[in-house]
């Protein structure tokens, strides 16, 4: 039957607009601007989920995403939470955390046998005898959990974007609206953001039966409309506060990363549910739920209902609820003294029967607790928190409203640093310390009456304003009068328990009682024992009420209590609005396109994707980089080398910089010539090498390996400034495209494209020249890391893709083969190169590397040389030694980090090993004990399968060893 | 249905005693102090008690017990390290977490999944090889595996990583678990408890009193308490204990956080880690998803939140797993990481006698917990460091000893 | 997220910077014994406070030292190795 | 012997959209994309123009700005700022020491810089570049740079001469804001290896949001 309630003002809803959908397999309508749960209510529908735990039968509690009663799938997506998701055509629905639908959910049982399950009872349990455990810990992993995940949904990418303002309001209740307007009219950029579809907070539903909110609220909007100095972000959350006032603010569409000059932030509180038996059936609701029903969505709540309450809310709500035609059976007041205002009058003139000095002491459910049949009432003593049940008396109703205090929604503040005290005259924690630039204002800041708000948001805008270099007035908020907004101790307790605290974990006030009899007794050891606030929904509807029962149980005033802190998010945020359009910032040559077009198959090398090898139909990749390998042993071959780490060091200091900077000697360097340099940390670990060429008196030109450039370059920076010297470092590593030409060949075909002599005599290894080709000035460096000959040509880098085909076209006679970085491994590993991070990790040094002709340690300084002083005095107990297997080998390959064993102890590892076709064997470098690092030793390397394969040391290079 | 629960049902008042007493004056000395009473403070004060009948301990702890990482962690436990000392060291501690639920009567949820190290890089497999060698060298098992295999044990993920990064390959970790971290804590509390420990929360140490090069006692928000021994385990808060005692290390705090999804039905079997993406993640007995990334950028002695951190995580996870776009991060949190140099820890004697550190556990704290609290309690009742972690101890710095974990980290991750 | 001031771009995003480290003086490699050269490079003044540290400005390739309290993350004054501290600003700087 | 031409960094990324491509200022660069009226419309939401191969000079030291000022070239006075140092030529200052001259469709100052030998010029060091540049204009411009950038750009924080460097998408770029014909455009510059990159980046939000990439023809017709 229809709960639908003729045209209300202000609603929401689009009544002209029908959408339909399905909820269980049943077919429903409802509007446009109708929530899930409102269409559903709207259609009769009470039961909307079941528990997390006890599988029980829920509805509506507070319809504004404070709690997870009712969280559907639609097949795609699940855990969507219905009270706040909007409808729409089409959709169909089903209740998540069931077994076999919303009513004959068959793990209803679940919920009788709950005594055998009390809080933390899985600690206790299952545990014995261990090897039943992973039968136990099956049937656990199935019963937890919430939704299903989609294994088929779409990959989401939605934007992040960044905004900036001087303020930022949250929320858009009178207190936010007042703050924002204000602030504007002072001249201040303003983003005001509020997680309802529209502004106005609780003006959009708080009307005590009249319409003056209305009025209020419909000049503020006006007003903030108006200006063009606030921008509106509405059914949009702020997820939580992080340094320096960023604030991410989540809608449907994405996030934007709010980077505000002060927050004001208005989020005003959470109304929190009296405690008594059976005070989650469906049709059990908060007051201000029930109101947002019939204002928002003019749907009415139920027929005869009762309100119960324990402060001037619930009394507001009864006037909302007669207005809307229920029939109010009566009001159950928790409070001896009950409520003396207008409102009150006005109720009792309306004929409604008040009790006060009364509890709900137990709601009476109908068949399988589908929903309420009636209350049993009865006088309540707020002294010693007990219910004189003799007295109790029944009455008839299908609902229940409940008002009888509030959270302030400070969880923002709590992120940002707010410290807290407890006001007595409102029973409520308010900021008493704020960092700079983030105030608070309205009822989490302790206002409530609706004046009060006001003016509380004018004072946060004038602070504001201040702060930020305005002169405004100061404004004054009148202290709170009256009866306090929130009850000490809202706790009926009951004998049957299940008078719940948290819904989202099922967890009853004896849950809390019993923890803290284990020794869970303070706030945050009895949050990780019940699991309270852990739920979904965070606490909102539950941390207060914890704090309020554990206050009790120790018989402490609430504030020494304290509060759990309030970790990010205020909503669960879904992981694609997070991750946004995840970013893969990737470099690339010049050359690159040609790779592609070629073939090559790529691997990141750092930031860089480089060609590995060339792919070539029906061969292996290991028979392709022996193919490129012949190739450069005995014609001619090419690789991009372009990646290369670069820098000019120029200047007077040039050659001191490079003296202090790596092992080696550069003083005396002529130019035109290349020096080998090695790169150590303070601690002596070799870190990185490569070339440096002295191109000028006070110039020379350094190569890094590609991995470490950007680090190194770091590096050289910093101790530039710290050194001080006259000198200029230039990172040219885009600039200049590489090609390494290599191989006998190289020469024919390079002397093609240049006119000057490379020939041994005029070029030998180590020296280098300036050339042109077609025009295009290039430098060539005699450099032999992966043959005797070989040539590394230096051009712009604009022009290397040129070049690069000019080369291709020379070398075609003589068979030039562009070959990839593993077959650069298997050339350099030829020659009995180490490679830094290959063959050294993090802990090698010089001395273990055999590389002592590379230091230089009679200089007065470099890098890591005091400590290479203190390694030199210790026992040097490995070292790498170049090695190869008997050519006759037929074992198991070995592979890079096999171990070197000796008599069942490690000895060393494997850094490098592949089959050399031109040296016909396995040959590779290891790192071995002292005294099995002597020319001719045979050392057993343990291959994957635990073969052991016999490697003698030998020299290299290999490939003319003998 | 476990017999253990019978007794709830039966007989309405509730009678579970205290996990252990509400102590609030300390005597005026003890054996031993122990500062820290997360996991390895505990952990440490039950061995104490158990293995050695020093029960004339004192905990101090000063927020709640289990209330600093051991709370804080993503709860994996696993050993498959880089060297043998590393390897043994995190074995054992593996085994005593194998039978840690029936020996502190507490169910801890100890579930072994088995533990994915992916590789997305020839340099990373070459890692996972070296590891791998290592571990079964020493007989743990630990193997390199194809992606077929990563498929087989986790179908869902995109083993393209949607095209980003490709996964090579895997170290796999056959003995790679998870636990109920607070629950060990509390398990430990309650044993030490039982045998007459005493454990102090809310209750600071301000100073560290020391004559002639010996540990007197520790001044306390409760007063003096002097003793000969104090055990120092508070990782994050290291640095502060030892400039109590002037003591220098290497350590550096660097936050690190998690997150944590909302609950799902389960479907995550395995423990999943990715060094080049920087994520951890496992699906808890809960349902949610827990996840963890790499250390923030920089010092800090602070446990806030930062966005950076979720935001490049959240890239990440759904990098790996497309479907989990619009599934819901529900909290992050933060601890307080204390990194050493060589990435293993620092334990055992200083030259201060009479203070033993327990510290520089940095990410790797919580499975370390067990073992970690047996040779802390043999090096203190013995006043020489236990066999299993000599390797760890403070000097290794000045003698340029690091460990080789140190070694890994420079090759490709 | 946190806001850096470098002293020639002003102020960046974290994002923006890498962290240096504790900004150290070393001792004179020649004089200095083997143990204060070892406690050189491998201790630190690992407890909270106000520390020098370097930072690098990467979209620029500035490196400057940061006065940054650790507990509190509240940097006092950034400014270029060796020059004179300059007061710490949050304008946006254009 | 033939004159070689430069390719764009971005020409791999570009050829992907078959675009007419042509020489300009010795660099292969694309001209334009299929229909000049689709570009005008890209160009007035959303236009991305790649125009790497415009010639640029960079110099680095103490002496920098003194040796520019000798070749009549004017210089910014205060960091990170630019302005048009000889006629069709932006000159950028980026930070203490360096700057980077670029000319324009219309400029040509950096030939002559380029001819000078300052080998032996001390504190004053020629720097060798390459660099990705775009234009990027239209009314959904902040928008796309809002999502890429972390810097408030709006009008009132990016000052007309200002220049700043930060990261767009991720990595390191120099970014200025010019009156292009009458229009209010953003320049951007970045390392050419990520060139490719960067233009994949902006070509993908702009095609969002109803924009697109634009020729070189069409931006200067």
């Amino acid at each position: 039957m229809s709960m639908r309630l003729p045209k209300q003002v202000g609603e929401w809803i689009k009544r002209d607009k029908e959408i339909h959908f399905t909820f269980e397999g049943q077919e429903y309508k409802g509007y446009e601007g109708d929530t899930i749960t409102s269409a559903l209510l709207a259609a009769g529908v009470k039961v909307l989920g079941r528990s997390f735990k006890y599988h029980r039968p829920r509805g509506v509690l507070s319809l504004a995403n404070h709690d997870i009663n009712a969280l559907v799938t639609d097949g795609m997506d699940t855990n969507i939470r219905a009270d706040v998701v909007t409808l729409s055509n089409g959709m169909q629905l089903k209740a998540v955390n069931t077994d076999g639908g919303v009513i004959k959910d068959k793990s209803k049982y679940i919920d009788s046998i709950s005594p055998l399950l009390p809080v933390g009872f899985y600690y206790k349990a299952f545990h014995k005898p261990a090897s039943l455990f992973p039968f136990w810990e099956k049937v656990i992993r199935k019963a937890a959990g919430l939704g299903i995940v989609n294994f088929n949904y779409p990959r989401i990418n939605k934007r992040k974007l960044n905004a900036f303002c001087d303020v930022l309001v949250i929320g858009a209740g009178p207190s936010g609206l007042s703050a924002a307007i204000s602030a504007a009219e002072n001249g201040l950029e303003v983003i005001l953001v509020d997680e309802n579809q529209q502004l106005g907070g609780s003006l959009t539903y708080d009307y005590a039966g009249e319409e003056a909110a209305q009025k209020v609220l419909s000049d503020l909007v006006k007003r903030v409309s108006a200006s063009s100095n606030i921008k509106v972000y509405a059914g949009a959350y702020a997820a939580g506060y992080y340094q320096d006032h960023m604030v991410p603010v989540v809608a449907a569409d994405g996030i934007t990363k709010v980077r505000a000059k002060a927050v004001i932030a208005a989020t005003g509180a959470f109304e929190q549910p009296p405690v008594f038996h059976n005070n989650d059936l469906p049709g059990v609701m908060l007051g201000s739920a029930a109101q947002r029903m019939m204002h928002r969505y003019g749907v009415k709540p139920f027929k005869t209902g009762l309100v119960f309450t324990a402060n001037a809310h619930g009394y507001r709500v009864a006037l909302d609820l007669l207005k809307a035609g229920v029939n109010v059976s009566a009001i159950v007041d928790l409070r001896a003294e009950g409520q003396q205002d207008t409102q009150a009058i006005e109720l009792a003139n309306k004929g409604v029967k008040i009790h006060t000095g009364y509890c709900v002491y137990e709601a009476l459910p109908f068949k399988g607790k589908l929903g309420v049949a009636g209350a049993l009432i009865c006088p309540y003593d707020e002294a010693t928190a007990t219910a004189d049940v003799k007295q109790a008396v029944k009455l008839d109703c299908d609902g229940i409203a409940m008002s009888a205090g509030w959270a302030p929604a400070g969880a923002l503040l709590y992120q940002s640093g707010m410290g807290v005290v407890y006001n007595n005259d409102i029973q409520q924690f308010v900021p008493n310390r704020l960092p700079k630039g983030v105030f608070a204002a309205g009822r989490v800041n302790g206002a409530f009456a609706l004046e009060a708000r006001v003016s509380d948001g004018l004072r946060a805008a004038a602070e504001v304003a201040n702060l930020l270099g305005k002169s405004v007035k100061a404004q004054s908020v009148m202290p709170h009068q009256g009866t306090s907004p929130s009850h000490p101790y809202p706790f009926v307790h009951h004998p049957k328990g299940k008078n719940f605290v948290d819904f989202d974990e099922d967890i009853q006030i004896k849950d809390f009682i019993n923890a803290a009899k284990e020794g869970f007794d303070n706030i945050e050891l009895m949050k990780r024992f019940t699991t309270v606030g852990m739920g979904p929904s965070q606490g909102k509807h539950s941390n207060m009420n914890a704090i309020r029962i554990l206050a009790k149980i120790r018989n402490l005033p609430v504030e020494k209590i304290g509060s759990t802190t309030a970790r990010p998010f205020f909503h669960p945020t879904p992981m694609g609005h997070l991750g946004g359009r995840s970013f893969h910032a990737h470099r690339l040559t010049t050359i690159h396109a040609w790779h592609q077009a070629a073939g090559a198959a790529f691997v990141d090398v750092g930031a860089w994707s480089r060609p590995a090898y060339y792919q070539k139909a029906g061969l292996s990749k290991v028979e392709i980089v022996q193919q490129e390998s012949l190739a450069v042993r005995k014609a001619v071959g090419m690789i991009d080398s372009s990646t290369l780490g670069k820098v000019e060091v120029c200047g007077p200091d040039a050659a001191e910089f490079l003296e202090r900077f790596y092992t080696g000697v550069y003083r005396d360097q002529k130019v035109g010539r290349s020096r080998y340099v090695m790169l150590l940390d303070e601690l002596g670990v070799m870190v990185d090498d490569g070339i440096a060429t002295r191109i000028g008196q006070e110039k020379f030109f350094v190569t890094i390996s590609t991995a470490n450039a950007p680090a190194v370059y770091r590096e050289m920076q910093r101790w530039l400034q710290v050194w001080k010297l006259n000198a200029t470092l230039i990172n040219v590593t885009s600039a200049y495209g590489v090609i390494n030409v290599a191989g006998p060949k190289a020469y024919q075909v390079l002397s093609k494209l240049v006119t000057i002599d490379l020939s041994e005599d005029a070029l030998p290894m180590g020296r280098s020249t300036e050339a042109e080709i077609s025009g295009v000035p290039v430098r060539i460096v005699r450099a032999a890391f992966v043959a005797k000959e070989a040539y590394e040509v230096y051009m712009p880098s604009g022009y290397a893709l040129n070049i690069w085909k000019l080369l291709l076209e020379a070398g075609k006679n003589e068979g030039i083969c562009p070959f990839g970085t593993d077959t650069q491994r298997l050339l350099r590993l030829e020659l009995g190169h180490p490679l830094p991070g290959v063959d050294t990790d993090g802990l090698t040094n010089p001395f273990e590397m055999r590389a002592e002709k590379a230091l230089e340690m009679d200089k007065a300084f470099f890098i890591g040389k005091r400590s290479l002083e203190i390694i030199a005095k210790k026992p040097l107990n490995k070292a790498l030694v170049p090695f190869v297997l008997p050519a006759d080998y037929k074992g198991e390959l070995p592979q890079d980090c096999n171990l070197v064993i000796e008599s069942g102890a490690i000895k060393g590892r494997v850094t490098s090993v592949a089959f050399s076709p031109s040296a016909g064997r396995v040959i590779g470098l290891a790192y071995v004990a002292m005294h099995q690092a002597q020319l001719g030793n045979i050392f057993e390397i343990r291959t994957d399968n635990g073969k052991i394969a016999k490697a003698t040391v030998v020299h290299a290079p290999f490939f003319n060893a003998e | 249905m476990a017999y253990q629960l019978l007794k709830y049902a039966l007989g309405g008042e509730y009678k579970e005693p205290r996990f252990f007493r509400d102590c609030q004056t300390p005597k005026k000395s003890y054996d031993a102090v122990i500062i820290g009473g997360g996991g390895h403070g505990l952990a440490a004060a039950y061995y104490l008690a158990k293995d050695h009948g020093i029960t004339n301990v004192a905990v101090l702890e000063k927020g709640y017990i289990g209330g600093g990482n051991t709370g804080r962690n993503t709860t994996i436990v696993r050993s498959n390290y880089l060297t043998p000392d590393g390897v043994n060291f995190y074995d054992a501690s593996v085994k005593l977490f194998e039978g840690l639920s029936t020996e502190l009567d507490i169910n801890l949820f100890y579930s072994n999944r088995g533990h994915f190290t992916l590789a997305h890089s020839e340099s990373a497999m070459r890692t996972m090889r070296w590891r791998a060698e290592v571990n079964k060298h020493v007989g743990v098992k630990s193997r390199v595996v194809g992606t077929d295999e990563i498929a087989k044990a986790c179908p869902q993920m995109d083993l393209s990583c949607s095209g980003k990064s490709p996964i090579q390959g895997a170290l796999y970790h056959e003995p790679g678990s998870i636990a109920r971290h607070d629950a060990v804590a509390w398990g430990y509390a309650r044993g030490a408890d039982s045998m007459g420990v005493e454990i102090f929360q809310n209750t600071e140490v301000q100073g560290i009193d020391i004559k002639d090069g010996q540990v007197q006692g520790v001044q306390t928000s409760r007063g003096y308490i002097s003793t000969g021994k104090v055990l120092s385990a508070v990782a994050g808060f290291t640095p502060r204990i030892c400039k109590m005692v002037d003591l220098k290390t290497p350590i550096v705090i660097h936050p690190l956080q998690a997150c944590v999804s909302e609950p799902m039905k389960p479907w995550l079997d395995t423990i999943l880690v990715s060094g080049s993406l920087h994520v951890y993640v496992s699906q808890s007995s809960r349902g949610e998803l827990v996840m963890g990334s790499s250390l923030d950028p920089y010092e800090f002695h602070s446990t806030r939140s930062t966005f950076d951190f979720v935001e490049g995580l959240t890239s990440h996870i759904v990098d790996m797993f497309p479907f989990l776009s619009n599934v819901k991060i529900v909290r992050q949190w933060a601890g307080m990481a204390d990194i050493t140099p060589d990435f293993a820890p620092i334990m055992g004697m200083t030259p201060i006698k009479g203070f033993y550190l327990d510290a520089g556990w940095g990410t790797w704290g919580f499975k370390a917990t067990p073992i970690s609290g047996k040779t802390m309690a043999h090096t203190l009742a013995n006043d020489k460091p236990h066999d299993l972690i000599h390797s760890f101890r403070l000097s290794r710095f000045e003698e340029y000893e690091l460990t080789g974990e140190k070694g890994a980290a420079s090759v490709g991750h | 997220m946190k806001l850096l001031n470098c002293p020639v771009n002003g102020v960046r995003p974290l994002s923006e910077f890498i962290f240096g480290g504790e900004c150290r003086e070393m001792p004179n490699p020649e004089t200095s014994t083997d143990l204060e050269w070892a406690s050189y490079v491998h201790y630190r003044d690992n407890a909270p406070g106000i520390k020098k540290e370097w930072w690098y400005h990467s979209p620029s390739g500035t490196w400057f030292i940061a006065e940054r309290n650790t507990l509190s993350d509240e940097v006092l004054s950034t400014y270029l190795h060796g020059k004179a501290p300059a007061k710490n600003t949050k304008e946006q700087s254009a | 012997m033939t004159e070689l031409i430069k390719t764009s960094p971005v020409i791999g990324a570009q050829k992907k959209m078959n675009p007419i491509m042509g020489v300009h200022q010795g660099m292969e660069v694309a001209l334009s994309f299929v229909d000049q009226k689709i570009e005008k419309k890209h160009q007035a939401i959303l236009g991305v123009t790649d125009v790497s191969c415009f010639a640029r000079f960079a110099i680095k030291g103490a002496k920098a700005a003194e040796w520019l000022e000798k070749q009549g070239i004017k210089t910014p006075e205060v960091v990170n700022a630019w302005l048009e140092g000889a006629p069709g030529t932006m000159v950028l200052r980026l930070g203490n020491t360096e700057f980077l001259v670029e000319d324009q469709a219309t400029g040509n100052a950096c030939t002559k810089l380029h001819a000078f030998d300052q080998s032996n010029t001390q504190d004053a060091y020629q720097v060798a570049r390459a660099d990705a540049a775009f234009i990027l204009s239209g009314s959904e411009v902040l928008n796309l740079l809002s999502e890429l950038c972390v810097l408030d750009l709006r009008d009132a924080a990016l000052l007309n001469n200002a220049l700043v460097m930060t990261q767009i998408a991720g990595i390191s770029a120099t970014l200025v804001r010019e009156s292009l014909a009458g229009e209010q455009v953003y320049r951007i510059w970045c390392d050419s290896t990520y060139g490719a990159y960067m233009w994949e980046i902006l070509i993908e939000i702009a095609q969002e949001l109803g924009g697109g990439a634009v020729g070189l023809t069409c931006r200067f017709q």
